[in-house]
């Protein structure tokens, strides 16, 4: 350049800060060096990774932790106790063989760990079969409620022309309570398990239905689904690989919530009088032959059991859900 | 420095983030003085620290963010040892204010404009009721917006977002501060109103007297409203000096590189001079100068040691080794050569 | 404004319609014994088809919903067939009206003012003592079925107060456990909201200008985040209203409180299908009258919503 | 450039409508203008001057209400065929703005960058679909490894750089790139142009670029059209736009942009543009050449004096 007046050349430049650190330097090191175009890629990646984060929030939760063992024990527990040796069916009715009557209200026992009820059933076994019953429910119930309310949602949220009849629909759903819904639906059928679930699937989807639709409003017009636009990626597509992964945390969040949710509106409809015939032991029918007898102190064990069994389980399910939520929201992710 | 006093001085000032149970250093020893009644432009890209930077003068910095090391002296007291929030409502907002990016959020939309100007007045001027109404509607009056009487009653989502942005001006100018921070006041406004808004500032810091610092990374910004320049490049600034200075004779590498990288000064037709690379994770530790690894011409020293700030001429400094004398001449690339020979004082 | 209420309300009044007739309709898919009774064993196949003839309930199902809503329109919910036989049922409703309406005004009255201190207390302490304590509370209540805490209440409270365990209406002390039972629910609720709803006014861009401005933490909870954090919650009072009346149904029935709820029981338990499809229609209607009030109360408290798109439901 | 070029894109009385409560809100109305092939065409305008609409109804995301695209003479609005539209979705590609928002954050960059080859099945096995995505990201500047990753690992221009791979991949004629650098660091955003320039010549690429930032339009554009409030209000090639601009609103906004040189900054004199100045009461403003390949929107005094001000 013709006016190529060096920087160095210019008035002597002077240390202005942080002393003359390099005053003994190598004389070598002025000189230029070699320069890699790929290292200048390299650097400033973040090595976040969403899933890594979400596990490391969530263990660093304690009480979520000791809660996830609890929960897993109880649940294995429950399906294994069936299996073990020397345990009574739920349904059999013992009879002292001295007397030929009914071991009425025994209170436990070696024999029978947890009593026995009113007409001499174990009550230990009518626990963990009534643990399944309900379990089952529970998660029948999630499990449907969530097929049902992806399906319906996703549909909402992503076609436009959806929207309009969808929230019509929802807002006529959304304005009868639950319990209103749950009764008038376990009413009009028999008493069975398929009642049971038949009628809290019919009063919880549109909820999930509306949630995931919110969700997907939410990230639906974010550029990267118009580009998949673009592309011409056809919507089922989009809604699999683009929509429902986003959600993944959510769902699963709510999936946890509606099981404690499930077994909470089972012991109610049970206490109505419309919930699952007696025969059929489950946490709802524990709880409320326990009721009916808890006027004696002496044989409130009949109801705290099962409601420990019933607390433990809808907390733990409860305060997981919670705590994966909050592990899997990136905001908390600092 | 011509004279003028600092207002502000900031010594080596080192702040740092806990993040993901890792600890960010988004400030690295940065030192700066703010001259009374100047406009001072920080310029840098997207996690340089700018904007944290100017955070620490009000102590604003989110919850997981602390002043590790450094001083920030300010009428005599070290706003660096500030920690608790009465300190700091001596400072913030009666004697530095800030302008924050978006206009559109920064105001609560469920209260009217008025009573958010209000508020300020009755609590920095000891001003109230009818009083302070009326000193809102002089503010709004001040800052360009048309009928105010009737505006003070509306709402924010009645007001453009350079009418909001004027809204914020004038709750910044409600307690006559010293200092205004404004933070990319218009980056998210449209070039038309930007143009406005910055001439608002300008006529305001006429009538009012206070000192702006402005932060922002469009260098067309910085040339329309800066007496002085600061360059942040990961943490640090790296050159400091006047408007001229900066644009016409800059001496860092990195300045060079953004500069010469502008479009506007760019040939058509020919590639435009590029930086390769993106800027450093600042969660690593840093050796050397942060720049090194994206500059083709730096110096082995440079990988080594950190640079320390030479001084060019009186006002003008920059970290570099290119300054010492031992370094090897370098020619500064032709888009900055034909800016120095576009100044019209010439040679420099 | 006016134009957004009465489309609201146009809502409201289409989708009463729909609930009204779609109890009806699953009301008759119950086999019609429940409206013989106890006399069903008793009378012939002729003498029932009689009655029921006379009841209309074999006439096709549209000249049935006809008869349904013109009645309706006099005010005529039926006639009770089991739980008061052939006593019109709002003559069996009634006196139990004021029980209903007086634990569901004091119930929401103590929920709405214990729950919104509690989320401004949680919200004001975040991740400290306080809001951990008060999560533990409204972990507890949604977690453990309301069925059994419930009961526990009256359990021990009965004892703890010295009072019968039924409800006594001359005795004062008898109406307070019902009805803290009955806002239990809905202070959790109204908690856990609120303390949500400040927390994201308080990570909104306007509460950093509020600093800025030099505005004490105090001042900016008061004056910017709680009352914007009211106008979110005012959707939520529907959901207490709804939470008021489930909760209304069980405590009814546990304490024996002669209302609307406990009467709900009974006559399910006793399967009189007239009584429980008024009462449903009752219930439903309230549940749809209080989601129209809460949209009036979120519009009349945002200034944004004259402007709003109506984006579908809440 | 005369008239004969090669019309690669041609937009005939575009309109656009939104539904909002209460109507339609018109986006973009009576937009004329074509693309040649091979040029860079820029589309300037603020905010919610309906730029972006323009560029989402070419690529069939907005729908418009009337008028005509017509893509190698063909119409692709409205009811078209279905070969049609799988060789409009190959051929038009679009870049978009924020690189943070439009990458799939849950998909490799592996899929997101074989997205469009997938839908289109444009190649026989997974080695062959594999190949593409390498030839793709080198093309790019990155390296072949990336494609194992997700996109939180890169940074705003490596981002920037796999969207831009996404579009090549389908081997298109047009790339509508909607601000593709304005939300990039100052220092990235050279890097990005310069990758798109050298494409442009290896490729042939005919770009519709859309900008609010009239000095990078400025660089990298043959022709520019202003658009102020849906409607276009000037068209010329680019030196002669900031040669000659004639419509106020150009004027207004060319004076508003900031320029790096402090003292052609402080010399600077704003002109601001009020629509209420003009009185079209009688006289409609029409879309008209003022002079050859320069139009503007004006009414027949308007266009008189354009033209007495271009001649001097």
């Amino acid at each position: 350049m013709a006016d190529g007046k060096a920087v160095a050349a210019g008035p002597p430049a002077a240390v202005v800060a942080k002393g003359d650190a390099a005053a003994g330097a190598d004389p070598a090191l002025f000189t230029f060096a070699e320069f890699d175009r790929d290292a200048g890629e390299r650097i400033g990646w973040s090595n976040y990774s969403y899933w890594r984060s979400t596990l490391h929030m969530f263990l660093r939760n304690r009480v979520a932790l000791f809660l996830l063992v609890l929960l897993g024990t109880i649940l294995a527990f429950t399906f294994l106790q069936p299996l073990l040796p020397n345990q009574r069916s739920p349904t059999l009715i013992n009879i002292d063989p001295a007397t030929g009557r009914q071991f009425r209200n025994l209170v436990p026992s070696a024999e029978y760990w947890f009593g026995t009820n009113s007409i001499g059933q174990d009550l230990w076994s009518r626990i963990w079969s009534g643990t399944r019953t309900s379990l089952l429910i529970g998660i029948i119930v999630g499990v449907v409620e969530m097929v049902l309310g992806i399906a319906f949602g996703a549909i909402w949220g992503y076609v436009r022309k959806a929207d309009r009849v969808f929230t019509e629909v929802y807002n006529v759903l959304n304005n009868i309570p639950t319990t209103i819904v749950l009764m008038l639906l376990a009413y009009i059928m028999r008493p069975s398990f398929q009642t049971m679930v038949i009628a809290m699937c019919a009063a919880g989807w549109h909820g999930v239905a509306r949630f995931v639709r919110n969700q997907i409003v939410i990230i639906r017009d974010r550029e990267y689904n118009l580009a998949s636009r673009c592309l011409g990626t056809p919507t089922h597509r989009i809604i699999m690989k683009n929509l429902l992964p986003y959600l993944v945390s959510v769902i699963m969040l709510q999936t946890a919530l509606s099981i404690p949710g499930t077994i909470g509106w089972e012991v109610f409809l049970t206490y109505i009088g419309i919930g699952l015939p007696v025969s059929i032991p489950s946490l709802g029918n524990l709880v409320n032959e326990g009721r009916l007898i808890m006027m004696a102190p002496e044989l409130r064990y009949q109801l705290i059991f099962p409601t420990i069994v019933v607390s433990i389980i809808t907390i733990s399910f409860y305060v997981l859900g919670n705590a994966f939520s909050d592990a899997s929201d990136p905001r908390n992710h600092v | 420095m011509d004279g003028r006093k600092p207002i502000l001085s900031v010594r080596d000032l080192v702040v740092k983030f806990d993040l993901r149970g890792r600890t960010l250093t988004a400030i690295r020893g940065a030192s700066l003085d703010l001259l009374e009644g100047e406009t001072l432009a920080i310029v840098g890209e997207s996690g340089s620290g700018k904007s944290v930077f100017t955070k620490t003068f009000i102590g604003m910095l989110d919850q997981n963010g602390r002043v590790d090391s450094g001083s920030i002296e300010f009428e005599g007291a070290d706003l660096a040892g500030y920690a608790t929030e009465a300190e700091w409502l001596r400072v913030r907002g009666r004697k530095i204010s800030m302008v924050f990016q978006d206009p559109m959020t920064a105001l609560n939309p469920l209260r009217s404009i008025g009573r958010q100007i209000q508020e300020v007045v009755e609590m920095h001027r000891g001003m109230s009721g009818r009083q302070a109404e009326l000193a809102a509607i002089e503010l709004l009056d001040h800052v360009g917006i048309p009928d105010p009487v009737r505006r003070f009653r509306q709402f924010p989502h009645e007001f453009s977002g350079g009418m909001r942005q004027r809204v914020v001006i004038a709750i910044a100018m409600a307690c006559k501060p010293r200092i205004l921070i404004c933070d990319e006041p218009t980056t998210a406004l449209d070039v038309t109103i930007q143009a406005q808004i910055l001439r608002l500032i300008k006529a305001l810091q006429s009538d009012f007297g206070f000192t702006t610092i402005y932060i922002t990374h469009d260098l067309g910004v910085v040339a329309n409203v800066a007496d002085r320049v600061a360059v942040m490049y990961a943490g640090q600034i790296v050159e400091t000096g006047s408007a001229e200075d900066v644009f016409y004779d800059p001496r860092h590498p990195y300045t060079w590189a953004l500069l010469s990288s502008l479009p506007q000064l760019g040939v058509k037709g020919k590639p435009l001079f590029s930086i390769s690379g993106t800027p450093p994770n600042l969660f690593n530790e840093i050796k050397g100068d942060a720049f090194a690894p994206r500059n083709p011409r730096a110096l082995r020293i440079d990988f080594e040691l950190q640079p320390p700030m030479f001084q060019v001429s009186p006002g003008h400094q920059a970290a570099t080794w290119l300054l010492d004398p031992r370094a090897p001449a370098l020619e500064p690339p032709a888009a900055i050569q034909a800016m120095r020979a576009r100044y019209p004082g010439g040679e420099r | 404004m006016a134009k957004y209420m009465l489309k609201r309300l146009a809502q409201s009044v289409v989708t009463l319609f729909i609930v009204v007739t779609a109890v009806f309709l699953l009301m008759r898919l119950l086999p019609v014994e429940g409206y013989l009774g106890e006399r069903y064993d008793k009378l012939s196949p002729e003498q029932r088809e009689a009655i029921l003839q006379k009841m209309g309930l074999l006439d096709p199902w549209y000249v049935q919903i006809g008869s349904f809503y013109s009645k309706l329109a006099h005010g005529d919910l039926g006639t009770s067939a089991i739980y008061r036989k052939d006593v019109p049922v709002l003559q069996v409703i009634a006196p139990r009206v004021p029980y209903s309406v007086r634990f569901g005004l004091v119930a929401m009255a103590l929920s709405l003012a214990a729950g919104l201190a509690m989320g401004v207390h949680m919200a004001r302490y975040k991740g400290r003592f306080w809001d951990r304590t008060w999560t533990v509370y409204i972990v507890l209540i949604n977690a453990v079925p309301s069925a059994v805490y419930l009961l526990f209440i009256q359990l021990y409270g009965t004892d703890l107060l010295k009072v019968p365990l039924l409800f006594d209406k001359y005795k004062f002390q008898s109406w307070v456990l019902p009805a803290i039972s009955m806002s239990l629910g809905g202070i959790a609720g109204y908690a856990m909201w609120m303390r949500r709803f400040m927390v994201d006014e308080l990570n909104k861009d306007y509460i950093k200008l509020a600093r800025a401005k030099g505005m004490t933490s105090s001042a900016i909870m008061v004056r910017h985040v709680m009352r914007n954090a009211y106008v979110p919650m005012a959707q939520y009072l529907p959901a207490a209203i709804l939470a008021t009346v489930s909760g209304s149904i069980y405590i009814e029935s546990l304490y024996s409180i002669p209302g609307m709820g406990g009467l709900l029981v009974d006559v399910i338990q006793r399967q009189d299908n007239p009584m429980v499809q008024a009462l449903v229609l009752i219930f439903s209607s309230i549940g749809i009258l209080g989601l129209f009030l809460g949209d009036v109360l979120m519009a009349a408290f945002d200034p944004r919503i004259k402007f709003a798109k109506s984006e579908g439901a809440r | 450039m005369s008239d004969g070029t090669d019309k690669l894109l041609e937009i005939r009385n575009l309109r656009v409508d939104f539904p909002v409560r209460g109507g339609l809100f018109t986006a973009v109305r009576d937009v004329n203008f074509s693309i040649r092939k091979g040029e860079t065409f820029g589309l300037v305008g603020e905010s919610g001057s309906g730029k972006t609409t323009i560029g989402r109804a070419i690529v069939r995301i907005a729908q418009a209400s009337s008028g005509e695209i017509l893509f190698r003479g063909r119409r692709i609005n409205g009811r078209i065929t279905r070969e049609l539209d799988s060789e409009v979705v190959q051929k038009i590609q679009m870049i978009f703005q924020d690189p943070m928002a439009s990458l799939n954050e849950r998909a490799k960059v592996d899929y997101i960058v074989s997205e469009g080859i997938i839908n289109l099945g444009k190649f026989k096995n997974e080695a062959e679909r594999l190949a593409l995505v390498e030839k793709a990201l080198l093309e790019v500047g990155l390296l072949p490894e990336f494609a194992s990753r997700f996109p939180h690992e890169f940074s705003g221009g490596q981002r920037q750089r796999i969207g831009i791979a996404r579009s090549l991949i389908m081997e298109p004629e047009l790339v509508i790139c909607d601000e593709p650098i304005s939300a990039l660091d100052v220092s990235i955003r050279a890097q990005v142009l310069n990758l798109m320039s050298e494409l442009q010549k290896s490729k042939g690429l005919t770009y519709l670029f859309i900008a609010h930032d009239l000095s990078v339009v400025r660089f990298i554009t043959d022709r520019i059209a202003v658009i102020n409030k849906g409607e276009l209000v000037e068209l010329a090639e680019t030196e002669e736009l900031f040669a000659h601009p004639l419509h106020p609103y150009t004027r207004a906004l060319l004076s508003a942009i900031p320029v790096p040189d402090p003292i052609l900054e402080r010399k600077k004199v704003l002109i601001v543009y009020d629509p209420a100045s003009r009185d079209y009461r009688t006289d409609k403003p029409a879309w008209t050449e003022i002079a050859a390949g320069h139009f503007a929107r004006a009414n027949e005094a308007e266009a008189a004096e354009y033209r007495r001000l271009l001649a001097r």
